[in-house]
This record gives structure tokens, sequence and C-alpha cells, in this order.
């Protein structure tokens, strides 16, 4: 089934591919990432959560004998929840890029397709090598997606976010190979199979240096300050569905790396490193939260509140708490529902008023009430008042870093007050005051639905995150019983 | 005299079909004998592929009194070779037609020498037939280089290739004589008898001389000075014939030459495989980054990735033949796809050649944009192509030996790589340019394309050339033992 | 007396080897290479390869130092310029080459022993060049043929 | 008679040649200078020849100096066409390719 | 799920028909939104005064509603705690809200937001419901940050004003500041009790030591004193004046700002274990009077009000400093019903003066507003504390409370402050509804008494105005069951001395704004102009310049100039050397390129240096 998810957008590709008629292509795509979607749904339903610290639906088949290297893919509940947010979010973006891309637009539902693929196969890979594939692979559709159909410095932008990242994984694929070469040293046995290599109990010097190979990658990828530059001009660049995917998914993915391999492989240094990366967390959260409070771009505004909101992830992660873990997990999903609802209003605002410019807006919320609303309520998601899933993600949060360390948790908890802060001005910027354009038109069914969509599990995870936190309560367990 | 002539079939038919070529090109009036030639060096090519396979035996033979043995690391080698003549003979194909020479006979029979030569080369057993042969193939590629109307920089191109290849040759020449003088005898086995209980300076000395002559050969710094020069000014299909066959006959003699017979010295030469290794690495993608003309920066491309496969000498004898194999391989097919995709876009006044000339080119022709991504990508390393794989079987050969600082330098350098293959993509792709459908020539797509296919599934499954390397290792190791 | 004769043609070699490549007149050098040649070829009688010596002088001698002549006949001589030499490349070249001497020489220096002056002739010769190096011999025969037809095909004037 | 000396001799051409490819900005003098390099080694492998009383040197000597020959045919040409082309020899005009 | 769950949710209900009914513009609920609105509170109020009932029969009601949030040992749910506190609060809440819906029909009857001001309504009127009947911090919390949406959203109701926009922030903003502290001071309560849950932490509070206690104690405060509006946090009270004026009843003066003084009487046993409670006494101290003299020189009615407020607000935190968390509650009950029926009051008066706020531009409005005169003066009445008006009682017994347990500067400066408010309402009334008319004749043409759907909750708020105080006694009985009230001194005679001392400085205060205002004999500005007190005056007509000081320091200081500065650092230094990097590579590439200088004696020269390179290593390695 899983494997199955990951064939289908190919074949969906495959389809746009043959298909030689422009209009048509987004028609395929709505269905292939809608197929996908639904199954992610199915495999949630038939996912045995009284097990969910384990491997299930794992698909396994030789790849590269000659290396041992596996074709394995498996979801546990921590994957589960990746793939779910996935197909969720490309499902969405097709509908935002719907009159958005206005040319070429076979290549680019091909490419969001074959995105699709690889950040699902990030997700579901069970082999070192075939996660670090994927992870790479991923970078060609989304820069081109950044470079042909983004803004003014597009090209600036999917150059740095491809380099940027590349330079990160190039110390994650050499230590990756460290680390299996040493694990063959130790047992014999040459493998890039996860579930193997965790049962390595690593020396602490080898931990060290293969913490910091893995955090470069990851890091850069979160992005966690100072590395977090590339996601701005990335960000303010990219088309809609592009910023929908970028802040929804691949910001993800780095933290999925801690969270798959960082965390349960090098149990120690992560302990040792861990007022590191609270320094670097706290910074990102008060710092570009500051940043935010002064960019004129309404992009940017959401772009830095990711990186702000990616300190609180980082944090949480690194508390070694349950709460401080799961609800970094749970922040990061809520993230992905929330800014990637926030890029669609943007792009929303953008396609119709071809500014992103604070300045130039203003009174949308008498012109485009629906539209207002619902951007209230993600602008409050955001900020993270209670009763939307941003809440839980930040105030577990904040719990697990009150936890690590006081003044942490009083530095994250400032972060607070900025958040809302930055918001709330971006919001009245755009939405309040007299208005500045004479007409704007609300929101259309198909926005309304996918917004709608998006809203209604912002709420619902709000006040049922258990919904999601069932399925992640066994990886936290079995992680923090290793720890 | 045990001369086991029926060994010898592929190269004897090559040399005679070579020699036949040339009475034929006495015979045909001088017009329209592009597509004639064209398709009698496929037929020939394909006779000689298939010839090459049947006569690759598993367990190492050896023929002409032993001045040639043949393995399976040889046998695939030949195969790459021929294959990369097979599709330079589409390329050149489309290419003859659009830039008229005088001389298509001799083009396409010298370039049936040349890859006779570079056949030679791999199963060369001995160091005269070693030296003959490689000039076989060098002076070929000299003619090859010089042979168009009124082409300046491929005359240019062709001149220092050849001072410079003179002096290489020399060297290796050389070199050649220290070793004889050592041991007394120019035949693999009795050298490496010889050699193994003789570390005297003079053996340090000949091995030196003998490396510098195949660092000349690769493309490494500091001998590195021909590489950008020629592939930049030689005719495309040329410099595709050049980039390929070259690098393939090199390495697999160096490695047939260095690893048994210089297997005592391995400490030392594995050092400087390394060091000489890790700065061209640096030093092509540094200087690449700068160049406009794409064919000088898969020049600058070639020299480091020539590094990455020498520093990849100095890992264990096994993991060094294993991944170097495997990474010659990948090189061959994204040389071979790079080029031929530039020669495709060239027509008249060097269109194509230039990152300029690749403005908008998806709008022209999104197929050969799509193909240049792959193409690019691979050459970058990024999976899931055949040029990852390649890269990471180096690493894991660096890292199992414990040179992780080594492995570090080679993705460095394939990070600072990645700041020139992305240009002509940002161009194809995110620069709009005049809309004027690009039509390419049919031939020279078919190469681009077969060798971009190679890249894609053999990226998907690589196993098949990890097994081919695996087979060639363990043939190759068989004829060691 | 061999050693003699040695050492005077070898002196010879390389002093009119240096001429050749320093004269400026590519004539006058392209006359001492010959005389350089010519030299070796005597060194190679006195250590006993007399073949080796007499093909040495054939080859350069009557091949390619005529070659040589030829190709510069089709040249205009005046037309060459004085080329200024480069105090840097010949600080470096000279630097180079005299540590590269060393270096040989050094290295070399460990292999011993004297050669015998046993005469090698052509009869000598002939078997081993047709038996045993049959294949670098065809191999060569190969070589000279693309050597001679794209000799031709290059340097052809073009119409 | 002992083998230094023709390890100084062919040392000394070697030099000699490489020096001269430094040196000189006229092609036809490289090329005096390439052949000088070619029989540096030819004179090491005869000396060896001579100290092993096989042939092997020697032979290879001969090959060498086929190729030497052949080379200079094709330089020769090449040389030949380039000057039609530039109406020069000197190496410093023909550095269009660079950089 | 009980009563308590229908209590919340039917406004919750109310909320979203009329939220969807605005979302997807159905024209039909649009002037209708108020029958759900009324309908719905009308029955959490029955609902309530039913619980209250239940509970003055002695029964805890303790509900669980659904699990919220499981996270290893954390575990809270959404449900319903009703003791005697919540009881009282519920009704309180309700009372107000009902009345207040029912008020706003009349006075946003020409609005074109009609129906979006009864969705917020809705929203608040859930929330405030939730927060009071919270069984656990983290429902608190959730009730604490939803009142401070939909305060937002109200007091931004008239979004294109800039003004409200920006109070709107403002009080969301100020009011954040609070909550991050407050929600330290969850995780603080979690880490050192392991639960969220009222009833266990406040079980093992006792145990606790008191160093802990207070820390906790000090972070929860944070959150009251930025809800109540409580000095430093108290600037955006005022500004909050920009919303509508229902909502300054209903959220700014009678419920949402009372949320801090409940959370710190529900918290007690917290406060009563750690050091802090003189902190809460000095804060409510210092807004008591300081609101009151602010108060004194304002000319917006409504600002008046709202500082009154403030000033009401520290009295109940005194009282809590004090110890004495059931007189606070019984003020905040009692003031609860007045200051809404003083702000619906002003709310009529400037419905009347078609918007006009400004008391300056008022007088004589008596003779107009008969129904709303006489409700407004009895709201001043019992807010300025005379007996036997409602205010007397909760005002005397937190005065004296203070001095009883031994806080003398506290009592001196809250009867000072209690001539202020005789001094500031007496000005207020006089100016308002007396003396000379100062508006010009448009206004004049227009005024008129308010509709009956607005007068009639102004006669029905006053009367629990009037006569709530004589509840005392049972009030104090009834809300002991669930906290405590520390007296320590506790004398009949002294008690009655406090007062008198209180009631004639009320008395006294009055007198004199009457002579300002009523009488004229004094002119204000003999007082303002005088060179001694003019600085004074200048400096409390400012509110102490902490609107300004918060600007300079915050806004631009923190938020612009540190902002712009990361800004800067982000592009010039973190970016700068990202590009730096690469524009150093570039130029590495660039050097290292030509070195190719396409002369081959030059490559000759590298081949050279190479073989030495190549003999040397080998023979070095």
């Amino acid at each position: 089934m899983v494997s199955l998810m990951l064939v289908i957008p190919l074949i969906g590709a495959l389809f746009i591919a043959l298909c030689r008629s422009e209009e048509r292509a987004k028609w395929i795509a709505l269905f292939t990432t809608g197929l996908v979607l639904v199954l992610s749904v199915l495999l949630l339903f038939q996912f045995d959560v009284s097990k969910s610290s384990s491997f299930q639906f794992i698909d396994y088949g030789h790849w590269l004998p000659s290396l041992s290297i596996k074709y394995k893919v498996g979801v546990d509940g921590l994957s589960l929840i990746m793939v779910l947010m996935t197909a969720l979010l490309t499902f969405i973006a097709v509908p935002s890029a719907w009159n958005y891309i206005d040319r070429r637009k076979r290549l680019f539902y091909a490419l969001l397709l074959l995105l699709e693929t690889a950040m699902l196969g990030v997700f579901v890979s069970l082999d070192l090598l075939l996660f670090y594939i994927f992870w790479e692979a991923m970078l060609i559709p989304m820069s081109l997606i950044i470079g042909i159909w983004g803004g003014e410095r597009r090209i600036y932008s999917a150059l740095k976010f491809f380099i940027y990242t590349f330079a990160g994984s190039i110390f994650l694929l050499v230590g990756m190979v460290v680390l299996v070469v040493f694990y063959t040293s130790l047992t014999g046995n040459f493998t890039f199979d996860l579930q193997q290599l965790l049962n390595l109990k690593l020396p602490l010097e080898l931990q060290k240096w293969l913490f910091w190979a893995f955090f470069i990658a990851f890091a850069v990828k979160v992005p966690l300050f100072p590395f977090h530059t590339w996601l701005p001009d990335a960000h303010v660049e990219a088309p809609t569905p592009g910023s929908v995917i970028l802040a929804g998914v691949l910001l993800k993915m780095g933290i999925y790396g801690f969270l798959r391999f960082s965390l349960p492989l090098f149990p120690d240094a992560y302990k040792l490193y861990a007022p590191v990366i609270f320094a670097l967390g706290v910074i990102a959260i008060v710092y570009t939260a500051l940043i935010a409070l002064v960019q004129e771009d309404v992009k940017k505004i959401v772009a830095y509140s990711s990186v702000s909101h990616m300190g609180f992830v980082m944090i949480g992660l690194f508390s070694l708490t349950v709460q401080g873990i799961e609800g970094a997990i749970f922040q990061m999903l809520s993230h992905g529902l929330v800014s990637g609802a926030l890029f669609f209003v943007v792009g929303i605002i953008y396609e119709r008023l071809h500014t992103r410019e604070v300045g130039k807006m203003g009174g949308l919320a008498s012109l485009a009430p629906k539209l207002a609303t619902l951007g209230m309520l993600f602008t409050m998601a955001n900020v993270g008042l209670p009763g939307t899933s941003s809440f839980i993600g930040e105030f577990l949060t904040i719990l697990g870093g009150y936890k690590a360390s006081h003044l942490v948790g009083v530095l994250m908890a400032l972060g607070v007050i900025f958040g809302a802060a930055y918001m709330l001005y971006m919001y009245r910027n755009v939405f309040f005051l007299e208005p500045k354009v004479l007409s704007f038109k609300d929101l259309d069914r198909r926005e309304l639905l996918s917004l709608g969509l998006l809203a209604l599990l912002v709420i619902w995870w709000g006040f049922n995150p258990e919904f999601i936190m069932k399925f992640i309560h066994g990886y936290t367990h079995r992680l923090l019983g290793g720890v | 005299m045990e001369l086991n002539l029926s060994l010898f079939t592929p190269e004897l038919f090559l040399a005679c079909a070579g020699i036949l070529l040339i009475l034929i090109d006495l015979i045909i009036p001088s017009r329209e004998k592009n597509g004639l030639f064209a398709l009698i060096t496929f037929g020939i090519t394909s006779v000689a592929i298939v010839l090459t396979a049947v006569y690759s035996p598993f367990s190492p033979q050896e023929a002409f009194n032993g001045f040639i043995k043949k393995d399976f690391l040889s046998g695939l080698s030949q195969l790459l070779v021929l294959f990369t003549l097979l599709l330079t003979v589409l390329v050149s194909y489309d290419y003859l037609e659009r830039f008229k020479t005088n001389y298509v006979g001799e083009y396409y029979y010298t370039l049936i020498f040349a890859s006779l030569g570079a056949m030679l080369m791999i199963e060369a057993n001995e160091l005269a037939t070693l030296f003959v042969s490689l000039e076989v193939m060098s002076i070929s590629i000299y003619v090859l280089m010089a042979l168009f109307k009124r082409d300046y920089r491929g005359k240019e191109a062709a001149l220092k290739y050849f001072i410079l290849g003179s002096v290489g040759a020399a060297t290796l020449a050389y070199g050649f004589a220290l070793l004889y003088g050592i041991t007394g005898s120019t035949l693999y086995p009795e050298v490496a008898k010889a050699l193994s209980s003789n570390l005297s300076a003079a053996a340090f000395l000949g091995i030196a001389l003998v490396l510098s002559g195949f660092l000349f050969k690769v493309g490494a710094v500091p001998f590195h000075g021909w590489a950008p020069d020629a592939y930049h000014g030689a005719p495309t299909p040329v410099s595709l014939f050049m980039g390929a066959v070259v690098k393939v006959a090199a390495f697999v003699a160096l490695l047939k030459l260095f690893f048994p017979v210089l297997l005592p010295f391995f400490e030392r030469w594995g050092e400087v495989a390394l060091i000489f290794g890790l700065v061209s690495a640096l030093f092509g993608a540094l200087a690449a980054l700068g160049q406009e003309n794409l064919k000088r920066m898969l020049a600058y491309s070639s020299i480091s990735h020539a590094g990455v496969i020498l520093s990849a000498l100095a890992t264990l004898p096994a993991l060094a033949v294993y991944s170097v194999f495997f990474y010659l391989f990948a090189y061959t097919f994204m040389t071979i796809a790079a080029f031929g995709i530039i020669s495709l876009l060239t027509v008249k006044g060097f269109k194509g050649e230039n990152l300029s000339d690749w403005r908008g080119l998806y709008s022209k022709s999104p197929s050969l944009a799509l193909l240049s991504v792959v193409i690019f990508m691979a050459l970058a390393g990024i999976p899931p192509l055949l040029g990852f794989w390649a890269k990471f079987y180096v690493l894991v050969a660096l890292v199992k030996t414990g040179k992780v600082l080594p492995a570090l330098i080679v993705m460095v350098a394939s990070l600072i790589s990645l700041g020139f293959y992305l240009k002509p993509l940002v161009y194809a792709f995110m620069k709009e340019g005049k809309e004027e459908r690009v039509i390419p020539g049919f031939s020279a797509y078919a190469a681009v394309l077969i060798s971009s296919l190679v890249l894609i599934f053999l990226g998907l499954f690589p196993e098949v050339v990890s097994q081919a390397s695996l087979l060639s290792l363990a043939s190759f190791l068989k004829g060691v033992m | 007396m061999n050693g003699l004769f040695f050492y005077l043609f070898g002196f010879l070699a390389v002093a009119l080897g240096l001429a050749a490549v320093l004269q400026r007149n590519v004539i006058k050098g392209g006359v001492a290479l010959l005389g350089s040649f010519v030299s070796l070829g005597a060194v190679y009688f006195t250590s006993g390869a007399e073949f080796i010596g007499i093909v040495q002088v054939m080859v350069y001698g009557g091949a390619i130092i005529v070659l040589y002549l030829f190709a510069l006949m089709t040249m205009d001589l005046e037309k060459m310029k004085e080329e200024p030499l480069r105090l840097g490349f010949v600080s470096a070249g000279g630097f180079l080459a005299g540590v590269l001497f060393l270096l040989i020489v050094y290295g070399a220096m460990s292999l011993e022993g004297a050669p015998s002056l046993t005469v090698s002739g052509a009869k000598e010769l002939a078997s081993p060049l047709f038996y045993r190096f049959l294949l670098p011999f065809e191999v060569v025969s190969v070589l000279l043929l693309v050597a001679t037809i794209g000799a031709v095909a290059v340097g052809r004037r073009e119409e | 008679m002992s083998i230094t000396g023709y390890v100084i001799l062919s040392a000394l051409l070697f030099s000699v040649g490489l020096f001269g490819l430094i040196v000189r900005r006229n092609v036809i003098s490289l090329f005096f200078s390439l052949e000088l390099l070619l029989n540096s080694a030819n004179v090491l492998f005869v000396g060896f020849s001579k100290l092993y009383g096989n042939y092997y040197g020697e032979l290879f000597v001969f090959f060498v100096l086929a190729v030497a020959a052949a080379e200079a045919a094709v330089g020769l040409a090449i040389v030949v066409a380039l000057y039609r082309l530039k109406g020069s020899v000197n190496t410093e005009d023909y550095s269009s390719l660079r950089w | 799920m009980g009563m308590t769950f229908w209590i919340a949710v039917l406004p919750l209900l109310s909320f979203l028909i009329a939220g969807l009914g605005v979302f997807f513009g159905i024209d039909s609920l649009k002037r209708r939104s108020h029958y759900f609105g009324l309908l719905a509170v009308g029955l959490s109020l029955f609902l309530s005064v039913e619980l209250l009932f239940e509970v003055m029969k002695g029964k805890v009601i303790s509900e669980s509603w659904f699990t919220w949030l499981v996270s290893g040992g954390l575990s809270a749910s959404f449900g319903g705690y009703v003791d005697s506190l919540t009881a009282v609060m519920l009704v309180v809440v309700n009372f107000v809200s009902f009345f207040v819906h029912l008020y706003s029909v009349g006075y946003m009857a020409e609005d074109p937001s009609y129906d979006r001001f009864f969705a917020y309504l809705g929203l608040f009127t859930f929330s405030m419901l939730v927060l009071v009947l919270s069984p656990n911090f983290l429902q608190l919390f959730f009730g604490w940050e939803a009142v401070g949406l939909s305060s937002y959203l109200l007091i931004g109701f008239w979004f294109k004003r800039k003004r409200a926009a920006d109070a709107a922030i403002k009080a969301f903003i100020m009011n954040r500041v609070g909550d991050f502290l407050f929600i330290l001071g969850v995780a603080a309560v979690f880490w050192l009790f392991g639960s969220l849950e009222f009833g266990e932490v406040f079980a093992k509070a006792s145990k606790a030591s008191a160093g802990a206690l207070s820390l906790i104690g000090l972070l929860l405060l944070g959150g009251a004193v930025g809800k109540s509006a409580q000095f430093p946090l108290h600037t955006w009270l005022a500004d909050a004046m920009e919303g509508p004026t229902p909502i300054s009843a209903l959220i700014h003066a009678a419920t949402m700002v009372a949320a801090g003084v409940f959370m710190v009487a529900r918290c007690w046993p917290i406060y009563d274990g750690s050091y802090i409670l003189p902190i809460v006494g000095v804060i409510g101290v210092i807004t008591a009077f300081g609101a009151a003299t602010i108060g004194l020189t304002q000319f917006d009615i409504k600002r008046v009000l709202a500082y009154s407020t403030l000033s009401q607000l520290g009295y109940m935190f005194a009282a809590l400093g004090a110890g004495a968390y059931v007189f606070a509650m019984f003020h905040l009950f009692t003031h609860a019903f007045f200051k809404a029926l003083l702000f619906l009051g002003s709310g009529s008066v400037i419905h009347a003066m078609s918007g006009e706020q400004d008391i300056r531009r008022m007088g004589g409005l008596f003779k107009y507003m008969k129904i709303t005169g006489t409700t407004f003066i009895i709201g001043t009445l019992a807010l300025v504390g005379i007996p036997p008006l409602a205010g007397f009682f909760s005002k005397d017994k937190i005065i004296f409370s203070t001095y009883a347990n031994g806080h003398f500067v506290w009592w001196f400066f809250l009867t000072l402050g209690a001539l202020l408010t005789a001094l500031y309402m007496g000005r207020l009334v006089f100016l308002v509804f007396f003396g000379r008319e100062r508006f010009g004749e448009r206004e004049r043409k227009h005024l008129h008494e308010s509709p009956a759907v607005m007068t009639v909750p102004l006669i029905v708020l006053s009367i629990p105005s009037i006569f709530a105080g004589f509840l005392e006694g049972w009030f104090t009985e009834f809300l002991k069951k669930s906290v405590p009230n520390h007296l320590h001194h506790t004398s009949h005679s002294l008690e009655i001395t406090l007062a008198a001392v209180t009631v004639s400085l009320a008395l006294l205060g009055l007198f004199v704004a009457a002579l300002f205002y009523y009488w004229n004999k004094i002119s204000p500005e003999v007082i303002t102009e005088n060179p001694f007190i003019r600085p004074l005056y200048t400096l409390v007509y400012n509110k102490y310049y902490f609107d300004e000081l918060y600007y300079y320091l915050f806004v631009r200081g923190v938020g612009f100039g540190l902002g712009k500065l990361s800004s800067l650092f982000d592009r010039f230094v973190i970016d700068g050397i990202v590009n730096g990097l690469a524009f150093i590579t570039r130029g590495l590439g660039e050097a290292v390129r030509l070195t190719q200088t396409g002369v081959v004696n030059a490559y000759a020269l590298y081949f050279a240096l190479g073989l030495i390179l190549v003999i040397a290593i080998i023979w070095l390695v």
C-alpha cells in the first residue's frame, strides 16, 4: 500500500507527460493527489494504533544487494502522520496553483507529482540510503518550481535553495556511510537498514561526530538559525503552491530527520549538545520574530514566522521530555497546515492585487469577508491561540523547554508575544483599515473548499489532538525509553 | 610462440574493417559519403560489440605470447569503448551533416582506429604494447581534432593536445625505461616478479614517472593543462569520444598495470593518487564555476570527475577496481549524453555551446530540456541517477578504508560543481529566449536519448552495473592470483 | 676507448640538443638537432646497439629532419617573429629542469652494473621482433598508417 | 663504462627537452624539444638492454622511433595547417582557447 | 455531558449560527441573529441559576466533557467544575451578558454588521463561561485566551477605524504579555505537581515549598495582571473603549477583566502558601489609586469609566493581596452590575448624542433622558459607595480588610481612592447630566431617550446595583465554602469607624465635585492652571506617560528598532556569510581559471612541476 502511494504520483506524472492538453493536466494532478490522499486516509484507518511504535505495511525488496541496500518502506505512527500531511498539502497545493500557474502547466503539475513521490518517499523509507535518495531527489522538482514560476529573484532563490540543501546533505551522506561502515566493523554485517542500525549502541566519540554531520543536513532543512537565510528567499520567490509545499512539508523533512535518525541513533550526543540547540532555537524564535516585525512583504512575514516556529519545534525535540517531543511533532504538523494555509491566503491576495507589500493593501476585510474570516482563523492559529492545533504544539514544546531550563522556557514564551505582534500587525495592515483598492473578488468555491478543509482540520485537531497524538505516543515512548 | 589468435578476433576484425574502410573511401566518390560511412561504421561497431562480448572470457586468458591479457574487466571496458564509438557515430553523422569536411572517410576510420588503440591499451599486458596502442589512440585523436575545414579552434586544440600528449608519452616511455631497467623485462608478470623484491629509489622514480604519464592522460591537476583547451576546441563529437574513451582506456590500463604489477608500492602511489585526485576534484569544480562555454565547463568537470576516480584508487585494491569501474561506466554515459546534447544543439556559429544559447531551451524543445536535467543532475551526482551511485561507491570505498576527510572533500567538490551544473538548467528553464523550435537531428537525438535512459534506468537499478563491476573485479582478481 | 667515445658523443648529443632547442633560427636548430641525433646514433654504436644506431640515423636524419625541413619550406621563415624569452619562464623552466635532472639522477643512481657491449645487429633483433614482439610491431604499422593518412588529411591545403 | 653514464645522459636530454618546452615559443622548436624527450628514454632503453643482455629495450627503442616519426608527421601537418590559418608559429598566438 | 456543558455550549451555538450566517452572507439570518443569542444566553442563564441552587445545597459539581490533550504524564480534559465560586460567576456572566445582548439589539440596530456583533457576543460568552467552569489550568488558559480573542475582535469591531484596529492589537498584545507569564506558570505547575487539575494541584500545594509556590504564583499573577489590566499592563483598557459600548460594559467592565481576580481567588491555595500576596496587594493599590487620579482628568465619558474600572479592579486586587478573597469576589460581584449599568448608561448617552463621547460637549442631559439619568446616578452612587447601595458594602469590606490585616498604607491609599472615586464620578455626572448644555443645535434635535430595549436593561441592572449589597452575609458564607477569607482582626466597631471615614470622604468628594461642576463655585482651571499643580496635572492627564513610555520602549525600541537591526543583521551578516562563501568560491574559481592561460608553454611548466611533485611525494610518503 505504501509503495502504491509512491507509484501513483509517478503514474500521474506520466499521464500528464503523455496528455497533450495543458488544461487537462491540472485535473489529472487533482485526481492523482486526491487518490493519494484517500489512500493515506485509508492507511490511517488500517493502521494498528496499539503497535504504533513499530513499523507496519512494510514493503521489502532487495534493490542493490551488492551493497545490501534495500527498497524498504513502511510506516510507524510518526511516518504515518507525515504521510498524511504530505498527501493533504499536496492535494491542497493543486487548487492553490489553479489560477496562479498560467504557463507551462503540464510541466508544473508533473513536477508537483514527482515532488510528492519524493516527499512521501522521505517519510516512509526504512533504509538510510533510500531516505537519502528521496531526500535529494526532491531538490530537482522543487528548485524548478521555484525557478520557473517564481518571482523576480527566482533564480537566485532556486539556486540558493538547491545548493544550500545540498551543502547540508553532503555531510549527511558521509555521516551515513561512516555509520554503516562502523556498524559493519562491529557486526560484520554491511547494511543500511534502519531497523538494524537502531540496535547499535555507538561510542560517544563517534556519536559526537555523526551527530554534527546529520545535524547540519537537517538543520539546514528545518531551518534552524543560523542556517535559515535560504528560506525567506525561497518562500518569497516561490509560487503559491511551492510555498505551500515548502512550508508545509519540506521544512518538516529536517525535523523528521532528527526524529527518525539523530535522536534514536545518537542519544548521548543528543543529550550532550541539547544546550547548543536550545541556544540556537531560542535565538531563532526571538530573533526571527523580531525580523518578521519589520518586514514589508507579507510572504516574508509568514516565512520568518516559520523559522520562528521551527525554533519551538527544535527546542521541543531536544528537551527530551514526552511533552516536548510530542509537542514538537504536533507543532510541525500544525505548522504545516497553518503556514500552508497562510501562504495560500497570501497567494490569493497576490493573484488579485499583484503585490505582496503590506503598505499597498488594507481593508480587505470589508471587500472579502470570507477571506478575512479564514485569514483571521489562520492568523490566530499561527499566533498559537488555544483551540487551534498550533496551541497544542506550542504549549507542549514550551512545557518541554521549561522543563529543560527555565530560561529557555521564558525565552520561548517570549516568542508568543512577538508572534502575536507581527501576525496581528500584518492582519491589521492587510484586512483592517480603510480599503486601498476598489474591488477585490472574494474566495471562489474551489478556494473556499480547500481553505475550509484546512480550517476545519486546524480546529478539529486543536480540540482533538489525540486523533493525531495517539499515533505518536508509541513512538515517543520507545524513543524516550531508549534515551 | 603462442598467438592464441582467436581471442584476438574483435581487435583483428576492427583493424581489418578499418583498413577495408580506407579502401572503400578510395573507391567511393567524395559526395554524400556521410550517411553511407556512418552506416558502415555503425555496422562494424555493432559487430565488434558482439565479438567483444563473445570473446571476453571470465577467467583471464593471454594471447600474443602474453602481450595481451583478456578478462572480464577488460572486456567490459572494451564494450564501454565500443558503445561510446557507436553513439559517437550517431552523434557524428548529425554533426557532419551540418559541418562539412572533405575527409568524411578519414573521420570514420580514424575513429575506428582510435577505438582499436583504446581497446588494445585496455588489454595490454606488456609495456611496449601499452605504449604503442596508447599512441595509436592519441594520434588518431589528434587527427580527428584537426580534421575539420576552416576549424581553427580544433587545430589549435589539436596542437596543444599533441605537444602535451607527446610530453606525456615521453614521460611514460621514460618511466617504462626505468621499470625495464630495474626488472629487465617489459612483460607485466615478469616485471611484477622482479619488482616485488626491489623497493629501490629507482623503482619509485619509475613508478612516479609512469604514474605521471597516466595522470596526464586522465587530465589530473597539474597535468591537466591540455584538457580544457582540447575539449573546448575539438569538434563536439570528438570531445565526446575522447572524453569518454581516453578516460576509460587510461584508467583501466592504470588499474591493470598498477594493481597487479606495482602492488608492493601501493601505499606510496595510492597516496599520490589520493592527493592529486582530491586536488583535481576541487580544482576542476572551482575552475568550471566561471565558464560560459559548456564544453569548457564539461572539460573542467571531467577533471573533477577524474580526480574523484583517482581518489578511489587509494582505497583497498579490490574496492578500488570495483568503484573505479563503476564510476567509469557512469562517467562514460554521462559524458556521451552531455557532449551529445551540446553537439545536437550546435548549429552554425557554435550555437548551443554557450550558456546564453541555452536561454529558453524549454520552450524551444521541451524534451531536450528535460533530458538536460537528467544529464546534468547525473553529472552532479543527484540521486537517483547513475552519477550518484558512482560517487556513492567511491564514498563507501573511501570511508571503508578510513579516509573520511577525503570522502568529505570529494563531496565538497561535488557541492561546488553543483554551482555550474545547475547553470544550463537555469538557462534552459528559467530564462526566456527567442521562440524558435529546435529540430534535433534524429541520430544524435537517439544517442542522447539512449545514454540518458541508461542514466535513469541504471540509476534506478544500479545493481546491474554493480554486478558487472563485481564480476569484472572477480575476474580481474583471478588473473592476479 | 668505447667509454671515451660514449662521453664524447654523449656530450655532443646534449650540447647540440641544447643548441637545437635554444637556436632562434629553426633551420639552424634543425641542423643542430640532426647533429644531436647522429651523435646519439654514435652513442648507440659505442654501446653495441648497431641496428638501433643505424635506424636512429636513418629515421631521424633521413626522415624526420627532412620532414621538418619540408614543413618549414611551406612557411615564410622571414615572417617568423623573433620570440622574446620570458624571464619568468626561463628561470622557472631552468629551475624545474634542473631539479628534475637531479631527481632523476638521484633516483636512477641506485641502478648499478655495467652493460655488456655485445653487438646486436638486425639479425639479432629480427627474431624477437617478429616472434615475441609481433603485436606491438603490428600495432606500429597501424599507427604509421593512421599517422600517414592523418597527416595528409590535416596538412593538405583546403580549397 | 657503467650504466650511470646512460642515466646521466638521458636525464640531461630529458631536462634539456623539458627546458626547451617551457622556454621556447616557436612551435617548431617545441617539436625539437619533444624529439629530445623521446630520445632520452631511448638512451636509457639501450643502456638497460645491454645491461640485461636481452633485446627488449632495443626493440622498445625501435617502437619509440616509429612513434616519434608518426608524431612528427601528424604534428607537422597540424602546424602547417595552423600556419595557413594564422600565419604564425608562435605559441602565444595560439591561445584563443583559454581560461 | 451534563448541565455545565450546555451552559457553555449554548452561546457557542449562537456564535456558530450567527457566524455562519455572516460567513456565507445569509441575509435571512442577518436581522434575526439576536434571537439565537438571547435564547442561548437566556437558557444558559436559566441553567446557571439552577446550578446555583444546586450548589447552594452544598453540592460541588464536577463534570468531564471530553479529553483534550494527553501527552506523557499530562492529561487535560474539557469539563465543568462548579463550586460556589464558579456558580456565582456563572450567574453574573450570564446575567450581564443577557442584558447586554438585549441592550445591543437597540444599540447596534443601525450597524451594518449587526449579525457579526452578535456572533462575537456569543463567542465571548462561551469563552468566559469555559474560563469560569474550568477544572484545570489548561482549560482556564483556553478560556483565558479565547476571551482575549473575543475582546480583540470586539474592540476592532469597527476595523476600518485605525484607532479601533490599533486598540484591538494593543489589547491583544498586552494580554499576551500577561499570558506569556501565565503559560509559564502553567508549565511550572505541571512540572511541580505533575498535573494540571485544580483538585490535584491544590491538594499538593500545601506540601510544596513557599518558594516554588511564589514562583508559580508570580507567573500566574502575570496573566491576571494582563487580563485585569492592572499596573503595569493597564494601558490597553482605556484604548479598548474604541469598541462598541455594550462590549465595554460586558467585557471591559463586568466580566473579562474580572477574570484575573477570579483566577487568583481560584488559585488561593497557591497564593496562600506563597510570599507574594503583598505584591498582589501593592499592584492593586497602585492601580486603584493611580487609575482614580487619571479618571479625574479625562474628558471621554467612556474613558472615565474605564479608569474607574481599573481603579475598582485595583481594589479587588488589594483585597486579594490582603487575603480577603471573598471580599474581592464580592466586590467583583457587585461591581459587575453597577459598572455594566454605568457603561450601558454611557452608551445610551452616546447613542443619544449621536456618537459624541466628550463630556465637555454634554451637559444638562438629565431632562432629556430621565431613565438613563436616573439609572446612571444610581450606578454612580453604588460605585462611589454611598450606603446602602451595593458598592458601599463591597468596597467598604475591602478597605476594612486591608486595615484589619495590617496593611495600613494600603488602607490609606484606598480610602483616599474612595475620595477620588467620588470626585471623578461626581464630576462625570454633573458634567453630563446637569449644568449648561454645551452641545450644538443639531445634537439637540437628535436628543432623545433611548428605546425600551436599551432602557430595560438599565432598569434591570440598577436593581442589583441597589440591593446586591444586602446579600453580603449570604454571599460571604456561600463563597467561604470554596474560598477562604482571611481577616486577622475582626472588630465590629472598627469596621463601622472605617466605613464612616470612607463614606464621609465619598460624600466630601461628591460635594467638592458639585462645587466645581454643579454650582460652578470654583473653576477647575484654577487648579489645573496653578503653576505648582500644572505639571502634575499634565502628568496625570497624560496617564503618567505610560503609553508613550511603552510606545518608545517596546514598539519603537524593541519592536521596530531591534527588528530593523535584526533584519539588517540577517541580511548583511548571516546571509552575508552565506553569500560571501559563494562569492569566495567563485573568486577562487576565477583565480584558478586564470592559470589556464592558453599558452602551451605554461602547461608544460605545470607538467614539469607535477612531475617533480609526484616524484617528491612518492619518495616522501
